[in-house]
């Protein structure tokens, strides 16, 4: 009998577990541009010390408002100018990349793992463990994210690892919600089924069934959270509600800039701004690549 | 469908109930909330009488109910940089918040709905790609940067447009434009997803099977479904944006509850925060509600079935 | 009535082309089929055997990546594939019809049955709308549906899946097509509807002197209802001819399978013929010809030559070099 | 070995604001039937007939609303712990989607594993020997076991799916609808195996599908399910040669010939199958049969009979 394996068919190929894919992958087919913009991001964060050339906490007050280097009266000094007390802008553009990767990344951790372990809670046990998740995460779904932060800094005040915590908690639901509904026609699948059959326990049907089978998903929706959380984080600061002064995060630098604004100081606006489209932009690309290749239903998020 | 509505009223309801618990709960958990309550520099007596008043020596339960109590009456206490209730001073701004928010919505459609049906009817085709590079700038761009540039370029080097305030069309422009941005990007590619999913659905195929001209087949059988879920994300958006202009509003001094949500944290005027945000939630809550009765009545599916 | 055949297909081929050009997939290749007027022709085939394809070839509503590539198409004497798309669009639904797979699905939800099955009528002969609706109502009588009055306000998630697919029946017949096209029209009905569905689609073929195309996977069907059977594997027709010659003497060995393969009502516990290995992904055929792998009867020339339709016994020809044999 | 007694299963059906229960599906309604060691019973019927609740009853992937379902002569819901995992291990399933009844994120080898690893300690090496003996039962290579179900067709997940379903050397197996999802040429070759399976092994079967000729190919006995309720029940050769209840009368008018020249009597039955949740009162059938007099709406028939051959209809009341 002629058995030997057909040849996977091209509708199925999406099913297959992440960590063997990307093991899989050629560079060839790899979004060359945004993990390009991500792993230098990465660099500049890690090796901010090494890169920046001034303190960028720390200004002269005699080099205010100095222009980028290549407008009349800039200097190779300070490259991309300085700022309303004299600090250098491309030091603190480097030093916030560190603060958007690390508030970025931590939160989109805090918040997924929240949200999938609920998520799938959540889904597969159902009954009242179901009715209470799902009826606190659509209330928090209900309030505008953006508002929900803002009111949350408020409480507990400004500090950079306070914005982890508050993301997080502000956007767990979005991965619960997603992952449940993931869980609920998993569990209707015949292999969960046969599990039970097979006398696997509840614990084990969920790390072992339910588990790998959302992790592509989590990580499709982490991707394009990144880029959610790094705005909302950006927002927070200019807001004066997210990392506190005199740290440098990018959105602290755009409300800073704003004074300069009228006079026409435009690098202050235009740089850090570029810096979160960066950064942002590099984000969405990867999980929209992501998302076509590992998970082609999550289409409309 | 009455029962289809009863069970709705009865999730918003709970929902509601929900949003002010979480509120009240984090306002209480994270620390005494006289502190927050009170006014800066206010003397010992001052925030004594105010822990008198909160009842806080009480259960929660009770501190809970008269919370709900002083909401359901409109009382959301005073401000107290402007020293006038709450409330009032949130329906004051209100009406600026929803032209903001009705004229960038505005925008956000006619460009997006049209573009999202053009990528899709000519999908990958040159329309198409220039359509992906929109959504995706338009989803990486943050509205407030946008605003910025746009008084940089329009009002600081050109001169054409204010930069700030409200009271003519002129001032509307830019804010517009910058709340719209984000939304009109969304809008889009939900049309072009949406779009593209009916136009691969059987119906649409029976409909060119019976040899429909193909404006009718997209026009007719096509567009009507594939709007639904655009509409809806259009309704939920229009009440985010009156809530979510915060950034915008303050870029433009906008005068809208965005605004004032912005001086609440400057000031240090917590009852006008927690003000904001309840009504603001609870406005969403409202809006899902009516949009999930209005998708019952586009929707016959959902009207017979449930 | 003249002997011409209402539908010819020659030498027929439609490719699909990936993205990059690099890959072809051959899902019709070099099809001949003839069908006479008020003839019923089966095609029968496993999935991705290409019978749907082949479907929407004749109708030229293929996908974006499919293409007609060669051979010639002539309904009625016109040749199809030198028609406009806008010819193309007035034989759709008013000459040829076609009734699709899932009739869940291929009915819009959001309008009603009537606006559905008078539209047809409106585009197609410019009635108005009262007189379009008068003759959707007697078609939903025709098709046996009960009060149809009401019926044509409803939506169709109101109705069962038997009543939808008799609904998508009308639609069909609704501008007295020559040619009606069923893809697998009954695959997701109970038995007991299906049987009330075949039932209704013979009628309807007598009453409006219809030439019907099956296309099935189920080789019952064709036995029940069919003149004339085409048996397609990977991309071609490997055999046809008509129905009771077909199964009496089947000559290619993949037919011969596919009917012993069944098991019979009444014939006992008796072991059936299996086909060893997998039908094959028609993007990387095997050389020779296509069925030679799980064939248990292939000689070495099956291996390098694909054979080509030899004619077994007049209007039976069939794919296989031992079919020339036994012809000598 | 196995006998259900009058095995009942009503879903609640939830309306309204606080999910009130108004009414029940009744999905299997006090069905009772027996499968002997090393026999097949083949369980046929249309949609929402309760034939694949039957099987989840029977898996215990349900609990049954009433009756009760003995094993050994023990009914179920007195055993012990232990005597459950005993159960639990003797009772075994296919499914019919192979594409959903094999986890993706795991290796072939895994999934067949999986029973023996739940239920027994044994070590790594006596595992992968176990294996590579199941694969070969159901005709698949060792090297199988490393490699992820996507690499497989239809047919061959199927396979996987048996192997898996014979790791505990179950004394029954549910098999529901075990090929309908399978191409043509392949069903023959899974049908041929299930029967080799139950000679070399010994197994039971609960064969369940709604292609009549299948099942009757399969099954020694049959047993014909309208509406949650067994409608005939008896040897497959005698319901097949000589269907009794109007029901399957028509069932198999229905049922495609394999040749043209088979002919068969023109059994059309009228409307549709009507709703599991507000059956109609007397015999569920009366509606749509053919044969239907006063009585059939107001009484229900009782599966009557002799020899094992019984039928639920009015018709035969008088007649034996």
């Amino acid at each position: 009998m002629s058995v030997s394996p057909a040849p996977a068919s091209p509708s199925r190929v999406a099913s297959v577990p992440v960590a063997w894919r990307l093991a899989a992958f050629r560079t060839e087919g790899l979004p060359m541009i945004p993990i390009m913009i991500l792993v230098t991001l990465a660099l500049v964060a890690i090796l901010a010390e090494l890169i920046a050339p001034y303190n960028p906490e720390v200004g002269a007050l005699g080099e205010r408002f100095r222009p980028p280097a290549w407008i009349a009266g800039g200097s190779t000094a300070h490259l991309l100018g300085t700022d309303h007390i004299g600090r250098d802008v491309l030091s603190r553009l480097i030093f916030g990349a560190r603060v958007s990767m690390v508030v970025g990344f931590t939160a989109v951790m805090v918040a997924g793992v929240l949200g999938t372990v609920l998520g799938i809670l959540s889904g597969y046990l159902g009954g009242w463990v179901d009715q209470v998740i799902m009826r606190v995460t659509d209330t928090w779904l209900a309030l505008p994210a953006l508002t929900f932060a803002i009111f949350l800094a408020a409480i507990v005040g400004p500090s950079q690892w306070n914005i982890v915590i508050i993301l997080g908690a502000v956007y767990w639901t979005r991965y619960a919600r997603v992952i449940r509904g993931e869980v609920l026609s998993l569990k209707e699948r015949d292999f969960v089924r046969l599990a039970i059959v097979a006398g696997c326990s509840k614990r084990t049907i969920m790390r072992r069934h339910i588990l790998p089978n959302v992790l592509n998903t989590a990580i499709v929706l982490a991707t394009l959270m990144l880029g959610v959380v790094i705005v909302t984080e950006a927002a927070l600061s200019f807001l004066g509600v997210g990392v506190p002064p005199p740290k440098p995060a990018w959105g602290l630098m755009l409300a800073d800039g704003k004074k300069g604004l009228m006079a026409g100081y435009w690098w202050l606006t235009v740089f850090p701004g570029v810096c979160i489209v960066l950064m942002v932009l590099a984000a969405n690309l990867l999980g929209d690549w992501l998302r076509v290749k590992l998970d082609p239903q999550l289409r409309q998020l | 469908m009455k029962r289809f509505v009863a069970r709705r009223l009865g999730y918003a309801l709970l929902s509601l109930c929900l949003l002010s618990l979480t509120i009240f709960l984090f306002v209480r958990v994270t620390g005494d909330p006289t502190v927050l309550l009170v006014e800066p520099g206010a003397s010992r007596a001052d925030i004594e009488a105010l822990r008198a008043d909160l009842g806080l020596d009480r259960s929660l339960v009770v501190q809970y109910a008269t919370f709900v109590r002083d909401i359901v009456r409109g009382d959301f206490g005073r401000s107290f940089y402007y020293r006038t209730p709450v409330l009032e001073l949130y329906l004051s701004r209100l009406p600026n918040s929803l032209l903001l928010a009705v004229a960038a919505m505005a925008f956000s459609l006619l460009i997006g709905i049209p573009s999202g049906i053009l990528a899709a009817v000519r999908v990958n085709g040159w329309w198409d790609g220039a359509g992906k590079i929109f959504s995706l700038l338009g989803l990486s761009m943050p509205s407030f940067w946008v605003g910025l540039l746009l008084i940089l370029f329009f009002s600081v080097y050109l001169g054409w447009l204010p930069s700030s305030g409200s009271g003519t069309v002129w001032h509307v422009l830019m804010p517009a434009f910058a709340l719209g941005w984000y939304f009109a990007a969304a809008h889009m590619r939900l049309t072009r997803s949406s779009m593209l999913e009916v136009l691969g659905s059987e119906y649409v195929k029976l409909a060119r099977l019976k040899g429909l001209p193909e404006a009718l087949v997209i026009g007719k059988h096509a567009f009507k479904n594939a709007l639904i879920p655009v509409l809806t994300l259009a309704g939920i958006n229009l009440v985010l944006m009156v809530n979510v202009a915060v950034v915008v509003e303050t870029v433009f001094a906008w005068p809208g509850v965005g605004r004032l949500l912005y001086e609440g944290i400057a000031f240090r005027d917590f009852p006008v925060v927690q003000a904001t945000v309840l009504v603001g939630g609870s406005m969403i809550v409202v809006v899902n509600l009516v949009v999930d009765l209005l998708y019952a009545v586009i929707d016959p599916r959902i009207r017979y079935e449930r | 009535m003249s002997d011409r055949p209402l539908l010819e297909l020659d030498h027929l081929s439609t490719h699909y082309v990936t993205a990059r050009g690099t890959r072809i997939v051959r899902a019709v290749d070099e099809v001949s089929l003839t069908l006479r007027a008020g003839e019923t022709l089966g095609i029968v085939g496993e999935s991705g055997s290409g019978k749907t394809t082949l479907a929407l070839s004749i109708l030229r509503l293929l996908p974006p990546a499919a293409h007609i590539v060669g051979g010639a198409l002539r309904f009625d004497g016109e040749d199809l594939l030198a028609k406009s798309p806008a010819q193309m669009r007035h034989i759709r639904g008013k000459r040829i019809a076609m009734i699709l797979q899932d009739p869940m699905a291929s009915l819009n939800p959001l309008f009603t049955v009537g606006d559905q099955v008078a539209e047809p009528v409106r585009v197609h002969e410019g009635v108005g709308r009262r007189r379009a609706w008068s003759r959707a109502r007697s078609l939903l009588a025709d098709v046996r549906i009960p009060v149809p009055d009401q019926r044509l306000r409803e939506f169709p998630h109101q109705m069962s899946g038997g009543m939808r697919q008799r609904i998508v029946g009308a639609i069909a017949i609704s501008c007295e097509p020559r040619i009606l096209i069923a893809d697998e029209p009954t695959t997701s009905l109970d038995v007991t509807i299906q049987a009330q569905y075949l039932k209704l689609l013979r009628d309807l073929q007598r009453e409006h002197g219809l030439a019907l195309i099956f296309i099935t996977h189920n080789l019952g069907i064709v036995a029940r209802m069919c003149d004339t059977v085409a048996v397609m594997y990977a991309g071609r027709v490997i055999e046809s001819g008509p129905v009771r010659r077909i199964f009496n003497a089947p000559a290619h060995p993949y037919t011969q399978a596919l009917i012993e393969s069944i098991p019979r009502l009444g014939a006992g516990p008796t072991r059936l013929t299996a086909i060893d290995g997998q039908p094959p992904d028609l993007a990387v055929l095997p050389a020779g010809c296509s069925f030679q792998p799980r064939c248990t009867r292939a000689i070495e020339r099956c291996r390098h030559e694909a054979p080509p339709a030899i004619e077994v016994a007049p209007g039976h020809p069939a794919r296989c070099w031992l079919a020339d044999q036994s012809k000598r | 070995m196995i006998e259900a007694r009058d095995l009942t299963k009503h879903f609640p059906l939830r309306r309204g604001l606080f999910a009130r229960v108004e009414g029940a599906v009744r999905a299997v309604d006090g069905v009772s039937f027996t499968i002997d060691s090393g026999r097949t019973l083949g369980v046929v019927g249309e949609s929402g007939c309760g034939k694949s609740t039957t099987a989840k009853l029977i898996l215990k992937l349900e609990e049954p609303t009433g009756g009760e379902i003995r094993f050994d002569g023990q009914p179920l819901a007195g055993l012990g712990a232990e005597e459950l995992r005993r159960y639990r291990r003797s009772v075994q399933a296919v499914f019919q989607d192979p594409f959903a009844s094999l986890n993706p994120r795991m290796r072939v080898g895994q999934i067949v594993a999986e029973p023996l690893v739940t239920n027994e300690i044994l070590d790594g090496a006596k595992v992968r020997k176990r294996v590579a003996q199941l694969l070969d039962l159901v005709g698949l290579p060792e090297r199988a076991a490393d490699l992820f179900p996507h690499e497989f067709s239809g047919g061959q997940r199927q396979r996987i799916a048996i192997a898996r379903a014979l790791a505990l050397s179950p004394r029954l197996v549910v098999l529901d609808e075990p090929v309908s999802a399978l191409d043509v040429s392949i069903r023959a070759q899974i049908l041929n195996l299930l029967t080799d399976l139950q000679r070399d092994l010994g197994l039971a079967y609960l064969f369940i599908a709604h292609d009549l000729a299948a099942v009757a190919h399969m099954s020694h006995t049959i047993a014909v399910m309208y509406l949650g309720k067994i409608v005939e029940y008896g040897p497959a050769k005698t319901i097949a040669s000589e269907p009794r209840h109007p029901y399957t009368q028509a069932l198999f008018a229905a049922a495609l010939p394999a040749h043209p020249d088979e002919t068969r009597e023109e059994i059309i039955l009228t409307g549709e199958v009507p709703s599991p949740v507000n059956p109609p009162g007397g015999c569920r059938f009366h509606p749509r049969c053919p044969h239907v007099f006063g009585r059939c709406s107001v009484e229900v028939p009782l599966l009557r009979g002799a020899h094992g051959r019984e039928v639920a209809c009015h018709l035969y009341d008088g007649v034996r």
